[in-house]
């Protein structure tokens, strides 16, 4: 573009004057080790969350799969009903002896001898090779369709959780058979298995559908995450209004006087307070008080609320602090009345903050565990509750318990519920960041 | 009437009365000179607010306080004898009392008969419905349960008619006096500023739960541990008392908990406001909108992350590594322990990097662009800029950040736990393990030991002390940032 | 106590005249003062506002002019340390009273500050947003209606008709003033404070602007502050020239710019630029 | 309520989640019990809160009831507490697979982890920093002993079966007590566990003490021999006076280190909540608490024939405490 | 391509009339264009900017000027979705240039903005900030004398020397312009670019800033934005038109004052109101 013919090429510009020392080198060079510190500090966050990731899903991710095997069940009249009055006692059913239906089609499948006196100790190993689950797997198939029995059925029934961390390569195979709950002839029969394809790696869906168990491979999240839902529902329904209420209060209409200050440093306090201390606040309140049950979603709720409290307000407060004041004085300018001020152009504008603070507040209330060990909900729940005044866990509270398990097949599966945990983290963030983008603007 | 049959009675009135009254004042004729003063909406607010506050005050309290009338009267309904007899356990009989009398509602006409005659075996009985009842109860507890139920029935009964009435006279109130001037706006706002101030005293009454709810336990403790013992002691070792001193108690001493407490949150501050506040900065002033919609949430999960996770880490990987360097600097023996004030403090403070960058990044993006603008106009480079005029901008909420980011460092646990381990040692050395007063709260509430000794007691004691300190800090930083804030505009 | 009755008596005696000449007083300040903090920004201002009239406030930068406006619809009461003291009244009531609703106050009284502040919202919703929480528009039309006059009327329409739903913070400095004019009328107010509205805006659009204030005297109310003493005396019917936070005197324009009865008044007009 | 209620001693929630499970399969009309975990102390002060809806029905406990916890139970209202020991935890030494074979000794275990030692008459601190300065027959290794933090009851069995057995056995409790202190102060010296960082109390679970031998492979844990037992690929472990644990020489009492498992039931509870009964019935069956049994699979040592009668008909007679 | 080189040509003539009379240009603007986002708001200007002289900006609002004045030390950088086509040339070194250093042209080339926006400082701060990151003064002495001095060449010490500590942004209006007006000759730039300096001034502020433009002329360069026509011609030497983006004329100003090219620039200066 300067390619004119006649460019008087600057000749009667003016002749650069001699230039001040602003210490424009240091400058940049301190400019680019601010920049630096910028992205190193990034950088350092981003590590760590990749370490923390990777230890995470590479301990994890096999727990996404479970060891099934494909048996060709023969449904034994004279197992299930060896005295033939399931007609007249509807317990028959309910209680058969079904794990040996499977045990036996195990044998048969590798051509063991059931009846044969020599092949007991054979029969126990098969025995332990299959899950217990088989016994509601097969008793519900029976019960849906009583007709089954005398039939053989095709059916995936899931090994047992030592034979499934044989298979996956968790248990070291070269120590002693002793020292070791899989023993070489089970290894022996996983192998033929596997090499006729009747052994392999399913989906594990048990693990976000089934309650807690003592048997790994029948442990699963599912009470876990409705009870993780239910408390962060309650969480998002309380905390948030309430928060930025009392932040809007603070804030924007409470006079600046020593009961507001009191406010104030009660509340920054609060967010230091041991989060098993909230536990014990639910318990004596909530609880003892209240009359609330023990165990209940609705109460980790609760507390979980309050301890997410200070974090929402401290973060509104922040964030409400922030919009310049003439944004208010342009409102009230125009007869807006301060509630109207502020709920139509405050908070608004506040809203990143707003939702910053929730995200971090529902975050920690997500995977926080001390404060529900007093309420009972560090525990064994096994069926699904229905309303959240029933029983129910929580993810982080899974986490821990399934951390403290003594069996191997946990030690992957712990790894796995941290992956769904933040799964369900990531799922819950989501909206949250959705929606701060579309607030966020400047000015 | 069940609870909630009439709570959704009175918020249907309630809906009810908002639909009319706001559909009243749109219609309101319009006087000349005379401006309406509220828009609709808040006359059909106003409305709605007059019909269901009140009324559910109304039933709130009197389902606050009838229990304390009924129990009175059936207290005073029992025989002279009984009561000065069982005053001790008054509590006890009162809770037998109704335990049966609400029993009752579940038992069939012929079976109350059977009760009233004293024929029954009370406790098969109930058992039979599902009620529990710790003994089988005296005769005289019959006519004192009857009474409880005849009372707290006629009790529900009248609230009920009471908050439906209050209710649809508020309904009433609100529809009747709809005119163009009403201030029906002002009533509202004044409503939803009560509103605003109740969400701001649920603070308050959660302190007020917290030290209520651990007060009783602490002044039990110090009953068996002197205060000096507990607020001066150097040695934490509550299951042994100091050679010579013979006590059975053992040995509370705060120090080196608190000791602790402040070391591993320092460590953890130092490593998490650098990286955050720089993490911030960058975010905020140099990444492009699009990095930052990333990096920030990227970010947050590590607020996410279960803090068991972040120990796990700590005892397997963080430590053992930490350890093994220092070994290899110090040729032979490391310098850091595996357990260490420092790997509790490096993993702590990365759980805290997104407190402080999320929360910071937002307040510096609400600076006023015209305050940038005005320094990179007189030449000052970025980081100039940043630090000389935003930074200061924006100092208090950061303060408030960094306020919550400690918060979290002194009450956080499972980290320290892992990382830092549990034994109570006094040292200046960050190479080696110490211990915090939260881990020592949770230990001491879910261990073994009989749950009416000091040992556990002194749990609660030490909840309090940490709330106080912290009560203190908070002040000191609420000193420090008025002095020090920047009002921009 | 002697001032005050000094001070009264100028009201009563202006009244008077007001009386005379059939001029209804809309606003009325009596020994006005206001505090920063320990620091007080204004003395014992008297003052009258007459109906459909146009008050200009001059005096030079600092003086207190922005600070008296802001008394009259009581935005100062938005500023943490300020301190109103005296008395104002709008139509005869005391609008510093117990009972006086701020926010009506504010609707009947608005105002355009000094420097634009649009909201960070679109240009229409910035129009938009006074009608609407004021119940001004019924139905959609009536506000695409109220949004459009107002922008006209501001002299901005033609300029941000493409682009009403682009945030108004986007606009040069001038549009921005306009904006805010417009944002102020749209709610038809009955006195209109304006801050040095053109002091942002080229001759034709301050042109635009002037003839507003006209138009709007018929039926309202205006108080003007502006640096320009053409355009005082262009707009206005009455003058008042502050100084040091002291209304130093008040009159009819005409006669201010003429014949000031105060030797700072006539040094202030007479300075060598206008 | 239609669900059992029981919190308490996280030693017997395993145990306890087995029989849950169990129970919920053999009787499909009643709920799976909600098993809370929470420390044996945390569970007891629950049970203790009351009789009622809102309060628990048994608690799990790895150390019998406190006289003064009964009184407690007492004030609040629950005057009958039935008292079930369903069998013996082990407690085992175990380290890292790949070490030496370790025969540990009560003396040896005292003399490296005492905080303090008789020398010339005078109670000195420990300085003793390798296992084989404490005998010549252990590995040459710093002394890294993972040991239970002082919630834990185990840590009191830990005092009495080794750390007093030890004192006793080396002749430190007599240096001790000639040293003037009295006899209390004397048992006090021979329990208290060195704090220099050589002994390290868990307060976790055995989890962590596996995870801190996994990072550091010359240290000693102690575990539960059920833990062991599950991990017996990654663990080796260390016979204690000669004899090495298992489910046989714990249950004959040949093994030293081991103590009792409880709950206490609530009486009161027994016949209002539906389940309650049959769910203790069902745990002292010998199908979960017998030497075949899920129980003892996992890890428990079973109590001996005549125990477990005992235990049934103690409950079946509705004795109390 | 037409265009372009009838636009260049333009400024070639410029030049060889600079040349002849012999002034220096110290900024050249050639083919200037702005993008905000997809919309264009400045078209193809040719620009130049003599050395020691006061070069007036004038047009309506909305019309560009703040656009190109940002232009001229790379503001609009700082504008997200702003976009700059075409060159400017600081003492014939092209400032969009890669090697260029924004910073050091930022203190070479200093801004005066239209809103005021003083940091929330102590008024001494506010000054002494550019300073004190430039390293222009060697001690507290020193700088002591640059914040007096230039509070007083902005005309506002007097008002302000008994409260240097407090904020800045507790002045009034005309108060905080001058306070950036002070702000920016403090750093001594070479060139000044000034956006309305005096809209929220009274005139005798306006007097004393229009003074110290004179005053700074014979060092540095000057870009003034202004409104006031009178103001452009008291203190520019050249004048520049701007209309709808495209810069209309430019011309000493006696001349565009008095016998402009433009019909344009005509009906603009002879508007009504000056
Ligand atoms: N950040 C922005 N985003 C989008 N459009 C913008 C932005 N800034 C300015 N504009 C538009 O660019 C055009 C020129 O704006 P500019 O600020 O340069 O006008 P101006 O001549 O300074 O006007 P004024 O005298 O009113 O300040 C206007 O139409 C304006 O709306
Ligand atoms: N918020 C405040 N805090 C402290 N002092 C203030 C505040 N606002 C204004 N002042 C001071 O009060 C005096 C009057 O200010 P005011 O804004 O009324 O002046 P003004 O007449 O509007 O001037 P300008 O024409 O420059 O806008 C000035 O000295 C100013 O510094
Ligand atoms: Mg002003
Ligand atoms: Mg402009
Ligand atoms: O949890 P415990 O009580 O068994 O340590």
């Amino acid at each position: 573009m300067t390619d004119i013919p006649f460019d008087p090429a600057g000749a009667t510009d003016a002749a650069a004057p001699p230039r001040r020392d602003i210490g424009i080198k240091r400058r940049y060079r301190a400019e680019r080790r601010f920049r630096l510190y910028g992205l190193v500090a990034i950088g350092i966050g981003i590590f760590f969350l990749a370490a923390l990731l990777f230890t995470v899903i590479r301990g994890g991710y096999t727990a996404f799969w479970q060891t099934s095997i494909n048996l060709a069940v023969t449904f034994d009249a004279s197992v299930i009903d060896p005295d033939g009055k399931r007609d007249s006692d509807p317990n028959v059913l309910a209680t058969a002896n079904y794990p040996l239906l499977a045990r036996n089609a195990l044998a048969t499948r590798l051509g063991i001898d059931v009846e044969a006196e020599e092949s007991r100790a054979d029969l126990r190993l098969l025995s332990g090779m299959i899950s217990q689950g088989v016994r509601t797997q097969l008793r519900d198939m029976v019960m849906a369709d009583p007709a089954i029995i005398g039939a053989t059925r095709n059916v995936w029934v899931l090994s047992n959780a030592d034979v499934d961390s044989a298979h996956k390569g968790q248990i070291d195979l070269s120590v002693p058979e002793s020292r070791r709950k899989v023993k070489d002839k089970q290894v022996g029969w996983m192998k033929t298995l596997t090499a006729d394809g009747a052994m392999v790696e399913r989906f594990n869906s048990g693990l976000f559908t089934l309650g807690a168990s003592s048997r790994p491979e029948m442990a699963g999240m599912g009470v876990a995450l409705i009870g993780s839902l239910y408390m962060m529902l309650i969480v998002l329904v309380l905390a948030l209004p309430i928060g930025v209420a009392a932040s809007i209060y603070l804030e924007e209409f409470a006079p600046k006087n020593r009961w507001t200050d009191l406010i104030e440093v009660n509340i920054n306090n609060l967010a230091a307070v041991p989060s098993i201390v909230f536990g014990l606040l639910g318990l004596a309140v909530f609880v003892n008080f209240a009359g609330l049950p023990r165990s209940a979603s609705l109460v980790g709720g609760l507390v979980l609320t309050l301890m997410t409290l200070p974090t929402i307000i401290i973060a509104t407060r922040a964030a409400l602090k922030a919009v310049p004041p003439s944004i208010r004085s342009g409102a009230l300018g125009i007869g807006a009345s301060r509630m109207q001020t502020v709920f139509h152009h405050v908070l608004p504008l506040a809203a990143p903050g707003v939702l910053t603070g929730t995200i971090i507040g529902l975050a920690q209330a997500l995977g926080e565990t001390a404060p529900l060990l007093l309420i009972g909900m560090v525990a064994f729940v096994a069926d699904y509750p229905a309303t959240p005044l029933d029983p129910a866990t929580a993810l982080p509270v899974q986490i821990y318990m399934w951390a403290n398990e003594a069996e191997r097949a946990f030690v992957e599966r712990t790894s796995g519920a941290i992956i769904i945990l933040l799964l369900f983290l990531a799922a819950m963030n989501l909206a949250a960041i959705l929606l701060r983008r579309r607030f966020e603007r400047r000015w | 009437m069940s609870v909630s049959w009439v709570l959704a009675i009175i918020l249907v009135i309630g809906v009810a009365a908002f639909m009319v009254a706001r559909m009243r004042a749109a219609r309101l004729e319009p006087q000349a000179g005379v401006k309406q003063h509220s828009l609709p909406g808040y006359h059909g607010s106003y409305a709605l607010i007059l019909a269901i506050f009140p009324a559910i005050i109304f039933f709130g309290v009197w389902k606050a306080v009838s229990p304390i009338y009924v129990d009175s009267a059936v207290w005073r309904s029992l025989p002279e004898q009984v009561r000065s007899a069982s005053d001790v356990n008054r509590s006890l009989t009162m809770g037998t009392i109704y335990t049966i009398g609400d029993g009752m509602r579940h038992l069939a006409p012929a079976e109350l008969d059977q009760v009233r005659s004293g024929q029954a075996d009370l406790k098969a009985l109930f058992a039979s419905k599902g009620v529990a009842l710790a003994s089988s109860g005296e005769a005289y507890m019959i006519p004192a349960a009857e009474t409880y139920r005849s009372l707290s029935d006629s009790s529900s009964l009248s609230s009920a008619i009471g908050a439906i009435l209050l209710s649809l006279a508020g309904a009433w109130l609100g529809l009747s006096g709809i005119t163009l001037r009403r201030r029906a706006r002002n009533n509202v706002e004044r409503v939803m500023l009560w509103g605003l101030i109740a969400a701001s005293t649920v603070a308050i009454l959660t302190t007020v739960g917290i030290v209520l709810s651990m007060l009783f336990q602490t002044l039990t403790f110090f009953q068996s541990v002197p205060l000096s013992n507990f607020f001066f002691g150097t040695v934490w070792d509550p299951r042994f008392a100091a050679a010579g001193s013979g006590g059975a108690t053992g040995q509370f001493g705060l120090i080196p908990l608190l000791a602790g407490t402040l070391y591993i949150a320092l460590v953890a501050m130092l490593f998490a406001v650098p990286v955050g506040l720089f993490a911030a900065i960058y975010m905020s002033e140099y990444a492009s909108r699009k990095v930052r919609s990333v990096v920030k949430p990227v970010l947050e999960v590590l607020a996410g992350i279960p803090t068991i996770v972040y120990g796990i880490f700590a005892l397997v990987t963080v430590g053992p590594l930490l350890r093994d360097i220092s070994a290899a600097l110090a040729g032979g023996q490391p310098f850091i322990m595996a357990q260490s004030v420092l790997t509790a403090g490096l993993v702590m403070g990365i759980m805290l990097i997104p407190f402080v960058s999320s929360l910071s990044d937002d307040i510096i993006s609400a600076v006023p662009r015209a305050l940038h603008d005005g320094s990179l106009g007189l030449g000052a480079t970025r980081s100039e800029t940043v630090r000389n005029v935003i930074l200061p901008a924006a100092l208090p909420g950061i303060v408030g950040a960094l306020l919550l980011t400690a918060s979290r460092a002194i009450g956080e646990t499972m980290i320290v736990v892992l990382a830092a381990g549990v034994a109570a040692r006094l040292t200046f050395n960050p190479g080696e393990a110490m211990t915090t007063i939260t881990v020592k709260i949770v230990n001491q509430l879910t261990g073994d030991l009989e749950f009416t000794s000091p040992q556990t007691l002194v749990a609660f004691a030490l909840g309090i002390t940490l709330f106080v300190i912290t009560l203190g800090m908070n002040v000191l930083a609420l000193y420090i940032v008025r002095k020090y804030r920047e009002q921009y505009e | 106590m002697n001032i005050m009755s000094e001070a009264t008596l100028e009201n009563a005696v202006n009244e008077k005249v007001a009386a005379a000449t059939n001029e209804r007083i809309k606003m009325r300040g009596e020994k006005v003062g206001v505090f920063y903090g320990d620091k007080q920004a204004l003395f014992d201002v008297d003052l009258l506002v007459r109906q459909n009239q146009v008050t200009a406030l001059i005096g030079p930068s600092g003086c207190g002019k922005s600070t008296f406006l802001r008394c009259l619809n009581r935005m100062n009461d938005t500023i943490d340390n300020a301190r109103v003291v005296g008395q104002i009244t709008l139509d005869g009531e005391d609008i510093y009273d117990r009972d006086i609703d701020v926010v009506e106050l504010r609707s009947r009284v608005g105002m355009v500050f000094q420097k634009p502040n649009p909201f960070p919202k679109s240009i229409y919703e910035n129009v938009a947003y006074g009608p609407r929480i004021h119940g001004l528009a019924r139905s959609k039309t009536d506000m695409d209606e109220v949004v459009e006059s107002s922008l006209k009327r501001a002299g901005l329409f033609n300029e941000v008709k493409d682009r009403l739903n682009e945030p108004g913070t986007g606009l040069s400095g001038g549009q921005q003033q306009r904006l805010c004019i417009a944002r102020a009328i749209a709610v038809s107010p009955e006195v209109i404070l304006m801050d040095e509205p053109c002091s942002a805006l080229d001759p034709i659009a301050t042109a635009r602007v002037e003839e507003l204030i006209d138009e709007l005297r018929e039926n309202y109310t205006i108080v003007i502050v502006t640096h320009s003493m053409q355009q005082a005396a262009r707009v206005s019917q009455r003058t008042a020239m502050f100084h040091l936070g002291n209304l130093v005197e008040e009159g009819p324009t005409e006669k201010m710019f003429t014949n000031p009865d105060d030797k700072r008044t006539q040094d202030y007009i007479t300075g060598r630029f206008g | 309520r239609d669900q059992i209620q029981i919190a308490g001693s996280s030693t017997v929630l395993p145990y306890a989640k087995i029989v849950a499970e169990n129970f919920s399969e053999a009787y499909s009309n009643f709920k799976t019990p909600v098993v809370e975990s929470g420390g044996s102390s945390g569970g007891l002060k629950e049970f203790c809160k009351g009789v009622g809806e809102n309060t628990i029905d048994i608690a799990n406990s790895s150390r019998p009831i406190k006289e003064s916890e009964v009184k407690a139970c007492a004030d609040a209202g629950v005057t009958e507490i039935q008292e079930v020991r369903i069998g013996y935890d082990g407690i085992v030494f175990a380290t890292d697979i790949n070490g030496p074979d370790w025969t540990l000794t009560a003396q040896d275990l005292y003399k490296a982890l005492a905080a303090q030692v008789v020398v010339d008459g005078k109670l000195v601190d420990n300085t003793v920093a390798k296992w084989n300065e404490v005998n010549s027959a252990l590995p040459d290794w710093d002394i890294a002993a993972y040991i239970p933090g002082e919630k834990h009851g185990t840590r009191e069995v830990f005092e009495e079966k080794l750390m007093t057995e030890g004192c006793k056995a080396s002749g430190a409790l007599e240096a001790i007590a000639a040293t003037g202190a009295d006899e209390k102060a004397a048992a006090a010296a021979c329990i208290a566990v060195r704090k220099d960082g050589k002994a390290v109390d868990i307060d976790g679970d055995y989890t962590e003490t596996l995870a801190r031998i996994d990072s550091n492979k010359t240290g000693v844990g102690v575990f539960g021999l059920a833990f062991y037992e599950n991990n017996a690929d990654k663990l080796k472990v260390a016979t204690v006076e000669g004899v090495s644990p298992s489910v046989e020489t714990i249950a004959k009492g040949e093994y030293p280190v081991s103590r009792p498992l409880f709950f206490y039931v609530k009486k009161a509870h027994l016949d209002v909540v539906p389940g309650l009964k049959e769910y203790v019935d069902f745990f002292l069956s010998d199908d979960m608490v017998g030497p075949d049994s899920p129980l003892a699979e996992y890890g428990l040592v079973a109590a001996p024939d005549g125990e477990r009668d005992e235990q049934r008909s103690a409950f079946e007679s509705g004795k109390t405490m």
